[in-house]
């Protein structure tokens, strides 16, 4: 495989003494920053740890159901480390993962603006972030929660007795962390955008981003007040969700996934984001039907509003809901397919590389594929019946999610590291690394699909003998998965010291932010840029490239 | 082999009894496996397409080859192929997939009815005969089983891979399904909706059986007291028949043949009268009041377990016909064949809802 | 001394920055634009905040009609009605306060904070005597929660009493007051913030911080007041005035 | 510069900050004050199943004054009115399809 670093200022290169790393010193200096890019390392570090130890949270389901029994531990602790796994995952890892992370990093810098709109609140949301994560490890140590994550009613709020309360107000706290994020990203995309940078010049990053914002802020609050009613159903004793109070357990659950279903789509689309501008930066072409793959980030977003009853239809909804919501989850599919068809043809007469990137991005393309089309297995009435609860949607969701997100997310974390850093992973045991994800990951999960049929129910802590044999390929893929997701947190902090020093643009790319310093300045640009070149202009970078880069630090 | 004689143990059991579905054991199975078989296709054609597409480009356009890229806007036409071609092919599964909901979830009228109360943590079967069992259900072949599911404390769900059927058990509501099992044995019966600490050991057995061993199945395990019967113990040990007494001048309406009417309501709309909403009728009396009734049924929430409205309710159904004929009878005549014999008589007393 | 040539360069402009402006905006009309939007956008999340409630409350209205009658029937219109003149006078002073601060008018301006406060105070002491009726009839949602006074009413201060409700219905009104309490409880908790803020910014004010044209906080603490203010628009009639007749 | 820069905001240009005259204000005022009572009389008069439709079509035009008036909105730029007019179509569909679950569930099998 090749590599097409070109980098001109290589030979004399160091990393720019004055960056935004450097910029000032201090634990304070990171604790009360607004600058976006250090908050962004902030989410990143933290982000981390919540994977780890969601991961670590998996491992242990995974040994558990390496045998039938409920021998390693008692079924109570193992509904307790999935819910826990789960509410990790989800609201502690993935939903902010890009987004708060390399969106909060990158959107002001492609548009050409010195911040987002609200560093403050930028910096309030990371400590809410925060405080929502300390609060669910401390729930966690206490004790746990058992009701998983998704917080069914009457089980929530009557026959659980474990700390429920204290992980919803874990979660609540988590979820403003995510509106406030979504609302600054929302208001810089409007607002900050530098002159010349019109909506259609906008890299495909910060469409899904501004998409997924919308999901954010007008998703998230659904949940919170649904939190809220749960937690005074505890306390007070209220009638709401109670069915023997003459409450319907069921309209949980309409809240619950009214935001839920949207979350997913929070999950997924700035993922989206990250293979757009991969994708077209190693084959060195625009992404093929810009407006299309930009539009339906938009469709996504507004049809992930309509279809969240999928998640209930067996669970007693009205006959003619299920219809309804059925049919429109077909609709939501269609966008999905449509970007993955864009992306495969943004390779039609490239001039393609295969650096670590790339490789994950293609990760992505086939397990998303796989996970979305078994997410229409699941949209279909009438195949639901047999397949929900099941095994088959664990494999759906770690599909799009841990396939299709955490694909993008290394993927983007391996794409712009020498923008975040200023130095270059290693290429060679990144590439391997990729390839090591990719194999445990369909090890670990595509047995689960055929789990699923066979109708192992998931979240069982014990299960019939027959199951075994699949659920040992699980457990084993498994292993190399972890394997695969540690070797890049040894190599990337191994590259901060020892990483070969990257330039400004070392992949060549067209974003405005791969056109200043890396590590780029505290105000990423000394004066506001004025755009003039297209999105995705190579021939723009072409003529660009026998002018000589300086730095500024 | 260099492989460890665990592992190789294992996959041998393996290739012998690699299976990617359950065994199709109801009508419905393979109509569900059709539809599966086609998504899968579908799917696979869509993989292969996307697979091809990346590993062809990737191949014929690497920067060895291709050094120049040409950039290319993008194509309408294109954009139309794959927004519709997906489309229409999601719609056919919605199309095909919704019928396939309807078939499964409603039953035929001749169906044969039994209660099942899920609880924390173990399913409680209840036949119309009086059988009960616990974590298993006995059922003949080829006759159209219902269930009326019902939760005494959080969600369940009722769920037997090998009928491809599922649903939910809900606290506070009556559920239904049905299924038609076709061949005999013994398949499992899962709790699928996650319920607590034991939700994983609320499992058990679906028996299915020849009508005879059925037969034999019913009289050997009967208690003697019908659903129904137990159901009049409890109508008289409440007092219902004192406003229930089907005098002309009674407080309450007369309870025969209510079942499967069509009731007008002082609010003039018309109900249907099926068991969920006689037992709403019990727990919950004022919020459906029949025209030219005063609201003055007490409530009964509270004081009859879900077992007991069951048999209430099956009484009460089973007042459509002589059911003091039937009260004398032995249960052990319960028997499956039994509508041919004696239409009316039989289909009563297995809570059949209409001939 | 650019980043790159890759980027034509914008004059930065001479002109002077006024204090307030934060150095990544270009112009302050950017910056008050910007906190405004901002500010509608959290308006949004709140919307789907009490959205949640809302459609709580028409499902279960559709359901237990009587019992959400009678129950709303215990709400006294007339401290509703008062409340609600309380808060759209509220709203008018803070509307007047923006007007002030917009037009740079400090006494102006205090007087309306000082009068929104006053007025916030006095919805929420309304409220609280609303409550403590709920506590001494028993009212209130949970293990205290007493059906007793819709299954025997009785007649009190001069008005008919309710005519009495089977004990299934009556039971149903515990889910009304439910929603009665989560929803004008979740109102009030808005309010409570919202007097906090006003009394920061009465303390602001009188220093002077809002004379010099940096007054995008009062306006966006106004576009919040009025929101609180039209949640009770929608409150009072769905919670106090059904089936009046 | 800021020519420019509004150059990007394609029909979101920066508004010279439109000041609400308080006689705006005074009138809105008394049109909220007529309303209440309206609703509040409405409320006494048996209309049936329009008495709700009659106090949610007050309280919706209140909260437009609202809006409009006290919050500006009617003086915003086109953006503001799409952002309220999105948290408003969000509601609906919050509400309008929770309820069209509920609604159906009465009307049976099919
Ligand atoms: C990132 C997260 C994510 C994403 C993106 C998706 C995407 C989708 N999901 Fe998934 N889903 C989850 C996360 C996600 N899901 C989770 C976490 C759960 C379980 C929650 C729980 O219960 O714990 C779940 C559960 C779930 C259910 C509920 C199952 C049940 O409980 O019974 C359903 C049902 O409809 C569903 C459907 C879909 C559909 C239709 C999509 C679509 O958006 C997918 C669209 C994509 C494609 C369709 C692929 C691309 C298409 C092509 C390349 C075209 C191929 C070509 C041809 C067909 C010719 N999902
Ligand atoms: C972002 C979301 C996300 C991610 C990344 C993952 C990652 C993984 N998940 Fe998870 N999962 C969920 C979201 C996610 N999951 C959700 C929402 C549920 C539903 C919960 C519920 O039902 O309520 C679920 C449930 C779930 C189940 C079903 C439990 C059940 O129903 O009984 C299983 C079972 O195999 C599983 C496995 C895994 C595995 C093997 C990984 C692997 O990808 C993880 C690999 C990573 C590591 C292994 C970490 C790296 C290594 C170390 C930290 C060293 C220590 C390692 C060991 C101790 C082995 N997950
Ligand atoms: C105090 C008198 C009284 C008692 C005791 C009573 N009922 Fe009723 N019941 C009524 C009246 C009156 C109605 C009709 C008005 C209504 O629908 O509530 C009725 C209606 C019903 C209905 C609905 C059928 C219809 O025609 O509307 C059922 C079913 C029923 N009762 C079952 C029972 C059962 C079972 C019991 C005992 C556990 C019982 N009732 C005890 C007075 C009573
Ligand atoms: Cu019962 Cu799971
Ligand atoms: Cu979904």
């Amino acid at each position: 495989m090749s590599t097409i670093l070109n980098l001109p200022d290589q030979a004399t290169a160091r990393v720019p003494k004055r960056n935004y790393l450097t910029n000032e010193n201090g634990i304070m200096s990171w604790l009360l920053t607004g600058d976006h890019k250090r908050i962004a390392i902030l989410y990143l570090i933290s982000i981390t740890f919540f994977f780890f130890i969601g991961g670590a949270l998996a491992g242990l389901i995974r040994l558990e159901l390496l045998t039938p029994q409920s021998d390693l531990m008692a079924s109570d602790t193992y509904n307790k480390i999935f819910t826990m796994h789960g509410v990790v995952m989800i609201f502690l890892f993935l939903v902010p993962s890009v987004p708060a992370t390399l969106g909060n990093f990158l959107i002001p810098i492609m548009i050409g603006a010195k911040d987002l709109a609200f560093p403050k609140i930028n910096l309030l949301s990371w400590y809410l972030y925060l405080a929502g994560g300390a609060l669910t490890l401390g729930a966690m140590i206490s004790g746990g929660v058992d009701t998983g994550w998704t917080f069914t009613t009457p089980m929530s709020t009557h026959f659980s007795n474990t700390n429920v309360i204290t992980t919803g107000l874990a979660i609540f706290i988590a979820g403003f962390s995510s509106i406030f994020t979504g609302l600054n990203f929302i208001v810089t995309l409007h607002r900050m955008r530098a002159p010349g940078m019109t909506w259609f010049k906008m890299p495909l990053f910060c469409w899904a981003h501004y998409a997924a914002s919308i999901l954010m802020v007008l998703g998230t609050p659904v949940l919170a007040i649904t939190i809220v009613l749960v937690a005074l159903e505890r306390t007070v004793g209220i009638g709401v969700f109670d069915p023997t109070k003459g409450g319907d357990p069921i309209l949980f659950q309409h809240l619950f996934w009214f935001y839920s279903h949207p979350a997913v789509y929070i999950m997924i689309l700035p993922g989206m984001g990250v293979i757009s501008e991969v994708i077209s930066t190693f084959s060195r072409k625009r992404v093929f039907g810009y407006t299309a793959v930009a539009f339906s980030s938009v469709a996504i977003a507004v049809f992930g509003f309509f279809v969240w009853a999928h998640h209930m239809f067996i669970m007693g909804v009205s006959n003619y809901a299920v219809l309804v919501f059925s049919l429109l989850t077909m609709l939501v599919a269609v966008p999905s397919a449509i970007k993955i068809f864009n992306w495969a043809f943004t390779l039609y007469k490239g001039s393609i590389t295969f650096e670590t990137p790339m490789l994950y991005a293609f990760g992505f393309m086939g397990l998303f594929t796989i996970g979305g089309l078994t997410g229409v297995f699941l949209g279909t009435a009438g195949t639901d019946i047999h397949l929900t609860e099941t095994y088959f949607i664990v494999a759906h969701f770690h599909f799009v999610m841990v396939g299709g997100m955490l694909m993008a997310f290394l993927s983007g974390i391996h794409f712009w590291w020498p923008k975040l850093t200023g130095r270059m992973y290693p290429e060679k045991i990144s590439q391997l690394a990729a390839v090591v994800t990719f194999i445990g990951f369909n090890f670990t999960f595509f047995p689960q699909f055929l789990l699923g049929m066979l109708g192992m129910p998931r979240r069982y802590a014990a299960y019939p003998q027959e199951f075994q044999v699949l659920n040992v390929f699980s457990t084993a893929g498994a292993t190399i998965l972890g394997v695969g997701y540690l070797l890049p947190m040894i190599y990337l902090v191994w590259s901060l010291k020892y990483g070969q020093i990257a330039g400004n643009n070392p992949w060549q790319a067209t974003g405005l932010e791969w056109q200043i310093q890396s590590p780029p300045l505290t105000e990423n640009f000394t004066t506001i840029p004025i755009v003039t070149q297209d999105v995705y202009d190579y021939e723009w970078l072409e003529r660009q490239k026998e002018h000589e880069v300086t730095h500024v630090g | 082999m260099g492989l460890s004689p665990v592992i190789w143990q294992f996959l041998v059991k393996w290739m012998v009894s690699f299976a990617i579905i359950p065994p199709e054991a109801s009508r419905i199975a393979p109509q569900v496996d059709a539809l599966l078989v086609f998504m899968t296709l579908v799917s696979l054609v869509g993989l292969t397409l996307v697979g091809l597409l990346v590993t062809a480009f990737s191949i014929l356009y690497r920067r060895d080859r291709n050094p120049v890229p040409t950039q290319i806007e993008g194509s309408t036409l294109l954009e139309a192929t794959w927004t519709i071609i997906p489309l229409g092919l999601f719609l056919i599964m919605f199309v095909w997939g919704s019928v396939l909901y309807f078939r499964i979830y409603t039953p035929p009228p001749n169906a044969m009815n039994i209660y099942v109360v899920g609880k924390q943590w173990m399913w409680k079967a209840e036949h119309p005969g009086g059988q009960h069992e616990i974590n298993s259900l006995h059922i003949p072949i080829d006759k159209p089983i219902q269930l009326t599911l019902i939760s005494q404390d959080v969600f369940h769900s009722f769920s037997i891979p090998a009928f491809r059927v599922k649903r939910e058990a809900i606290p506070g509501r009556y559920t239904t399904v049905w299924f038609e099992a076709t061949t005999p044995g013994t398949y499992h019966l899962f709790c699928t909706q996650y319920c607590g600490t034991a939700h994983s050991a609320m499992i058990g057995d679906i028996v299915v059986q020849t009508p005879e061993d059925y037969k034999m199945w019913l009289a050997g395990s009967t208690s003697g007291v019908s659903l129904a019967q137990n159901g009049e113990r409890l109508f008289s040990s409440l007092s219902c028949g004192a406003c229930h007494n089907g005098q002309p001048d009674a407080r309450g309406p007369s309870l025969a043949n209510v079942y499967g009417s069509k009731l007008t309501l002082t609010t003039g709309s018309p109900v249907l009268v099926d068991e969920a909403y006689l037992r709403q009728a019990i727990l919950n009396p004022s919020a459906h009041i029949t025209q030219g009734y005063a609201p003055i049924m007490p409530t009964y929430q509270g004081q009859i377990s879900e077992e007991g409205l069951i048999s209430l309710v099956e009484y009460i159904k089973n007042l459509n016909s002589n059911y003091r004929v039937q009260q004398t009878l032995n249960t052990t005549e319960l028997l499956p064949e039994q509508p041919d014999k004696g239409a009316a008589k039989g289909a009563a007393m297995q809570g059949v809802a209409k001939p | 001394m650019s980043d790159s040539h890759a980027v034509a360069v914008a004059e930065h402009g001479a002109h002077e920055h006024p204090a307030h402006l934060r150095h990544h905006f270009v112009s302050l009309e950017q910056q008050d634009e910007t906190a405004s939007f901002g500010m509608w956008l959290f308006l949004l999340t709140e919307i789907m905040f009490f959205g949640g409630l809302f459609t709580a409350y028409l499902i279960y209205r559709n359901w237990y009609y009587p019992a959400f009658v009678s129950a709303s029937h215990t709400l006294s219109i007339t401290l509703g009605a008062i409340n609600t003149l309380v808060l759209i006078t509220s709203s008018f002073t803070m509307a007047m306060g923006v007007w002030c601060a917009e037009t740079k008018k400090q006494k102006g301006l205090i007087w309306s904070l000082i009068a929104t406060i006053v007025l916030g105070f006095a919805f929420l002491g309304i409220k609280t005597v609303e409550y403590k009726e709920k506590f001494e009839k028993h009212h209130v949602p949970g293990s205290s929660f007493s059906i007793q006074s819709f299954v025997h009413p009785v007649a009190e201060d001069g008005k008919a009493a309710d005519k009495a409700l089977p004990a299934d219905t009556a039971a149903r009104t515990e889910v009304y007051f439910s929603l009665y309490f989560a929803m004008t409880g979740m109102h009030a908790v808005h309010m409570i913030v919202g007097i906090g803020l006003l009394l920061m910014m009465l303390v602001q004010a009188i220093r002077g911080a809002y004379s010099h044209g940096n007054i995008a906080f009062v306006e966006n603490f106004g576009l919040y007041w009025h929101f609180v203010d039209l949640v009770w628009i929608f409150l009072f009639p769905l919670l106090y005035l059904i089936s009046r007749h | 510069m800021s020519e420019n820069h509004a150059e990007a905001h394609e029909g979101e240009h920066f508004h010279e900050a439109h000041i609400v005259s308080p006689k705006v204000y005074f009138v809105i005022f008394m049109a909220l004050l007529v309303g209440t009572a309206l609703t509040i009389g409405a409320s006494y008069v048996d209309m049936g199943p329009w008495n709700p439709v009659i106090a949610i079509a007050i309280a919706v035009t209140k909260a437009t004054l609202v809006v409009l008036y006290f919050m500006h909105i009617k003086y915003s730029s086109k953006l503001m009115k799409l952002t309220v007019g999105a948290g408003v179509f969000t509601f609906l569909i919050l509400v309008g399809m929770c309820l069209s679950d509920y609604i159906s569930r009465a009307w049976g099998q099919w």
